[in-house]
């Protein structure tokens, strides 16, 4: 089967600001998208887990493939949103098959 | 005296609180015990559907009064006030930076809806009854306190990210304020004939929801407490004492506008619980740079605890003394 | 006349109704409010456990009848029919693809168990007597739609694909037809013995369930109605008025066999509603060309809130003109 | 003997019982119906929290007694003991190396809650009534065994891997132990004035809660069974035997102590019970290498519908032959 | 420590169908793998959430790692299933300690 | 926007050891990672699933990004870890922002 390089981005982000990151993703061109739920964490900030009472503080990830040049936009995006909210991004080289759907 | 030390220990007795003490006992010990989150969370919606309705047939068999004005006026200045308050003693006391001790002030002038249910387990059975309204004043104090923390911090995170939509929500229309105003209304239109039908679950059953929920938190709280790196003493001290002082300031306002002992002994509890589910939500959208390791610990393990088994007795004795 | 508008307000002012209207209201606005995935699906398995139990249990006390044969072939030719009829409206007014158009048709010849739940919470508020058997009924009516729908698309990808165990674990094994035909079954054998020990759950505590699952699908239908992007103002004319002619058919052919006006007042609210749960998973593995977007959104997001809050009393009242 | 029969049938026909089968069969046939995992952790939770509390309120009406200590001591004495004879037995009949062997061993010496709450079930449905600390007797036989285990085994990777710690949590405080210790004690500190709040929770609630999860129960049990690779007629026979024997074991201690016919029948179902929950947990912490494909499928897919349908009124009729 | 290359597959489906494609892998002669849940989606065919009642529209995430040719024959497999089916895959570089388990 | 070179690990043990192996990652220098649930996998040990009774035997995935230095110390910790435990590691190539975090 013959598979063509595409970029994947994955976007850890406290459930509160989802919406607002999706819209980044739409923004910079990205056409689909999966949301991951985690169960907890450890960072900088200190732990969180799911179990805690506060709804926002829990982490999604998001899992998006794209070509590279719309990764390199949303990544631009994210960079500056991240400047306020806490978040981490990695990007990777992956194959697909069907590269016009991505 | 000697008749509030037995209802102390009465209290201290009931189940609800053992069971939080099982899960505080559980989770400082590491068990691996623990509640479904999604559990927890449909536990947290049965427990503020029940009060909500629940107060809503009381507030329509009794009527509009002027005593649910004078409630609803005390206790939103409450909210409004007491962040203020507490802001600049936690900027005196602490070396918090600003949109912390912001944040963790408007979890003070908020209310926590379990310390709530179970002020009230407490007064009907010391024999007090307060007014069914008392429900739709909890959902009328969850959100000022929001807004003055949102003024002492100067925030600018949510207006700069395009997250004001985001921030409206979680303020205005946040699931336990949704709940407890929808439910309040539900009850108040349908009624005894809708009692008729949820008499079981929002009474039996929400027993039952009552102490599952609080097993939760014991361990919840314990957790947070023994994963805690940023408690000083002074900020120990403030979840311990701000409570006094906010029941203080509940009393005061009450005495003022004429409430009777058992409603100013609900207004006392409520201004001395401090929320850790709608406040800590909203502040993750409006504050991001304060730091929930101090405020959900403040809230959650120690001045939530404190409530429960010492605060509630001890504002309702104050409410029959000062007032009674 | 007078008193079907009366037993309409009475059917609005029920909190089931009302806690539906207070999920669509804060959906519609976006609130966070959320039940848990996990919750939603326990209280649907509740609620169908509960409802095949307490038919069972009813069916047994009254042994088998002509009756329950009667309604079993009237509910059975209705869930093979008005497929039929629905596939060929919605190619004639609409543009929907041949998958599309039979997928959504299937939905309308199938049932919705919590509009049956609501509809007959309403019967018995309206002092109307219908027999237990019509759980069983409502079981058997689940599937005969979707073997229609397949036959009018001529669904060829499960075949392709090797999924054809899967198509009929689907079909004849999904998991409500399993609880409510095993329930019924369990309230059959076991009786009133089995009774004694489920009757707060199947009862009070169902009523709790059945507003918290109401509150959930009113949180779901407005969230997926304001993401509709395929909804044209022919389908939404389908979404309304297909239950109509479906209520006019389970009518007609109650009177055909000599059902009493209770019994067809349940039939006419079988044939009107529109299935949410058993026909999508069905859909998705027959038919998965066909677009959830036009067929989820106008059975959960149209045709079910019609039916709970005007269609419910609407349907009664004609049943009780034409038979009563 | 004839009374017996009519008691035996009586228990298959149980809703619970029956619940189990319909599960059974749904998994069976491949069906998909599931129970949301985190509700069939919470229902197991409430059975537990339902039982130790209930217990503990009997056990506080009838005071500290004799017959508790000796129904203890014989009760720890079978969790040690068991696993040391099924050990040999299952090295003797059986390919399945040290690790294995000990780790199904100690499912064997350990207990089922819902195996008791079954038996107690029926217990009282035939009229005996055995003593409430009891239920204090079911937390002491869940650890026992797992030690012996460890003798047996001569675990090492635990230790290597400085899983100390996570093991005696597993093992002396796991969640289980953690809820039903915790909710006798409640129960027997908050005594009758906690029963009023909790009577429905842990009376009706319980029995919905109950047949619950012996629903998901059938179908996890069959979809076990159907995925077991490494049964052997050998295994098959241990796991229907053995309990027979611990049941032999449990009436003659309980004769040599002196306990009554119901208390002697309640220790019998206990001894014949396999644990399918707090063992295994350890198991995976303890004995890394040891196949849960084994331990998991005798315990949960063959010895505990045994035991349901078949042991649990066998043990009483035993009981009450020896001893009534 | 020693790490080989091999292949991850990561395959996003409808949980309906997830049983037929543990099928087509298992045919691969993919020796393991792990699924995980997903919250929500955004796509072509628009959005959809596990909070529906549809239970199977809900999306698995499935992980395999296998080496190079079996993950190959894996997606040859797959490309057919998915005229049909929706659902993507897409195949990235990992490495690992003890090939021979892969 | 400048991304930098740095290591994803994953790791995919039993809900039981997750602790442990939290506290590996934590000596081998590793700054912050994330949990997420799974359902069900199969393996050379057969299937298990989520729905099952038995809490430890349910997988955690573990995401953690970290330099190459900091990765190959946990690889090393891990692979005697799992001598005892059953488990599996893969790592693979990921681009960051703000490179100093991880
Ligand atoms: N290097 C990392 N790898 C994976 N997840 C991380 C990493 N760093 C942070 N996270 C996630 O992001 C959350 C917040 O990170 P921090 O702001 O550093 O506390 C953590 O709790 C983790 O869930
Ligand atoms: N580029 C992508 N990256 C990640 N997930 C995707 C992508 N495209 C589609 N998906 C997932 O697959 C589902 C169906 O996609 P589609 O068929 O395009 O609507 C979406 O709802 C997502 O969950
Ligand atoms: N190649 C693999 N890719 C992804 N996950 C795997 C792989 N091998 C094993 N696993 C996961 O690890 C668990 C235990 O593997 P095993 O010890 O081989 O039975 C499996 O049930 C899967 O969840
Ligand atoms: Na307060
Ligand atoms: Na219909
Ligand atoms: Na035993």
């Amino acid at each position: 089967m013959q598979t063509t390089g595409r970029k994947k981005l994955e976007i850890i982000i406290e459930a509160t600001v989802l919406r607002r990151v999706e819209q980044f993703l739409d923004e910079a061109g990205v056409r689909g998208w999966t949301v991951l739920p985690s169960i907890e964490g450890h960072g900088s900030h200190g732990d969180w887990s799911s179990g805690d009472f506060t709804p926002g503080q829990e982490r999604r990830l998001i899992v998006a493939v794209a070509t590279s040049d719309v990764a390199q936009r949303a990544l631009d995006r994210l960079a500056s949103f991240f400047a306020d909210y806490p978040g981490i991004v990695f990007l990777s080289d992956v194959e697909v098959l069907r590269p016009e759907r991505f | 005296m000697l008749d509030s030390l037995q209802l102390a220990l009465t209290n201290l007795l009931a189940p609800a609180v053992l069971f939080f003490l099982l899960g505080f006992g559980a989770g400082w010990l590491r068990s691996d015990l623990t509640v479904p989150e999604s559990a927890a969370k449909t536990l947290a919606l049965v427990l503020m559907l029940s009060i909500g309705f629940k107060g809503g047939v009381e507030a329509s068999k009794a009527g509009l009064s002027q005593d649910f004005a004078s409630a609803a006026t005390a206790g939103v200045a409450l909210s409004f006030g007491i962040p203020v308050l507490g802001f600049f003693v936690l900027r005196a006391i602490s070396a918090l930076d600003r949109a912390t001790a912001a944040a963790t002030a408007a979890h003070y002038g908020s209310v926590s809806i379990v310390t709530f249910v179970a002020g009230t387990e407490f007064l009907r059975a010391s024999g007090l009854q307060f007014g069914g309204y008392m429900v739709a004043v909890v959902a009328l104090m969850e959100t000022p306190a929001i807004l003055s923390a949102l003024l002492l911090a100067g925030s600018g995170a949510a207006g700069r990210q395009g997250l004001r939509g985001e921030l409206i929500r979680e303020v205005a229309l946040n699931g336990s304020v949704v709940v407890l105003i929808g439910s309040f209304l539900i009850g108040a239109i349908s009624g005894s004939a809708g009692m008729a039908k949820l008499e079981v679950f929002v009474g039996p059953v929400f027993q039952g929801v009552l102490v599952l929920f609080l097993l939760d938190m014991g361990l919840v709280a314990a957790r947070r407490l023994k994963a805690a790196r940023s408690l000083t003493p002074a900020l120990i001290a403030f979840a311990l004492v701000m409570p006094l002082v906010s029941c203080g300031l509940g009393l005061a306002i009450s005495l003022a506008l004429g409430l009777g002992a058992a409603d100013a002994a609900v207004l006392a509890i409520l201004a001395a619980s401090a929320s850790y589910i709608a406040v800590p939500a909203a502040m993750r959208i409006a504050l991001p740079d304060a730091d929930p390791g101090v405020y959900l610990t403040l809230s959650l393990a120690i001045t939530f605890p404190f409530n429960l088994v010492v605060g509630i007795p001890l504002y309702t004795a104050a409410a029959q003394a000062m007032i009674g």
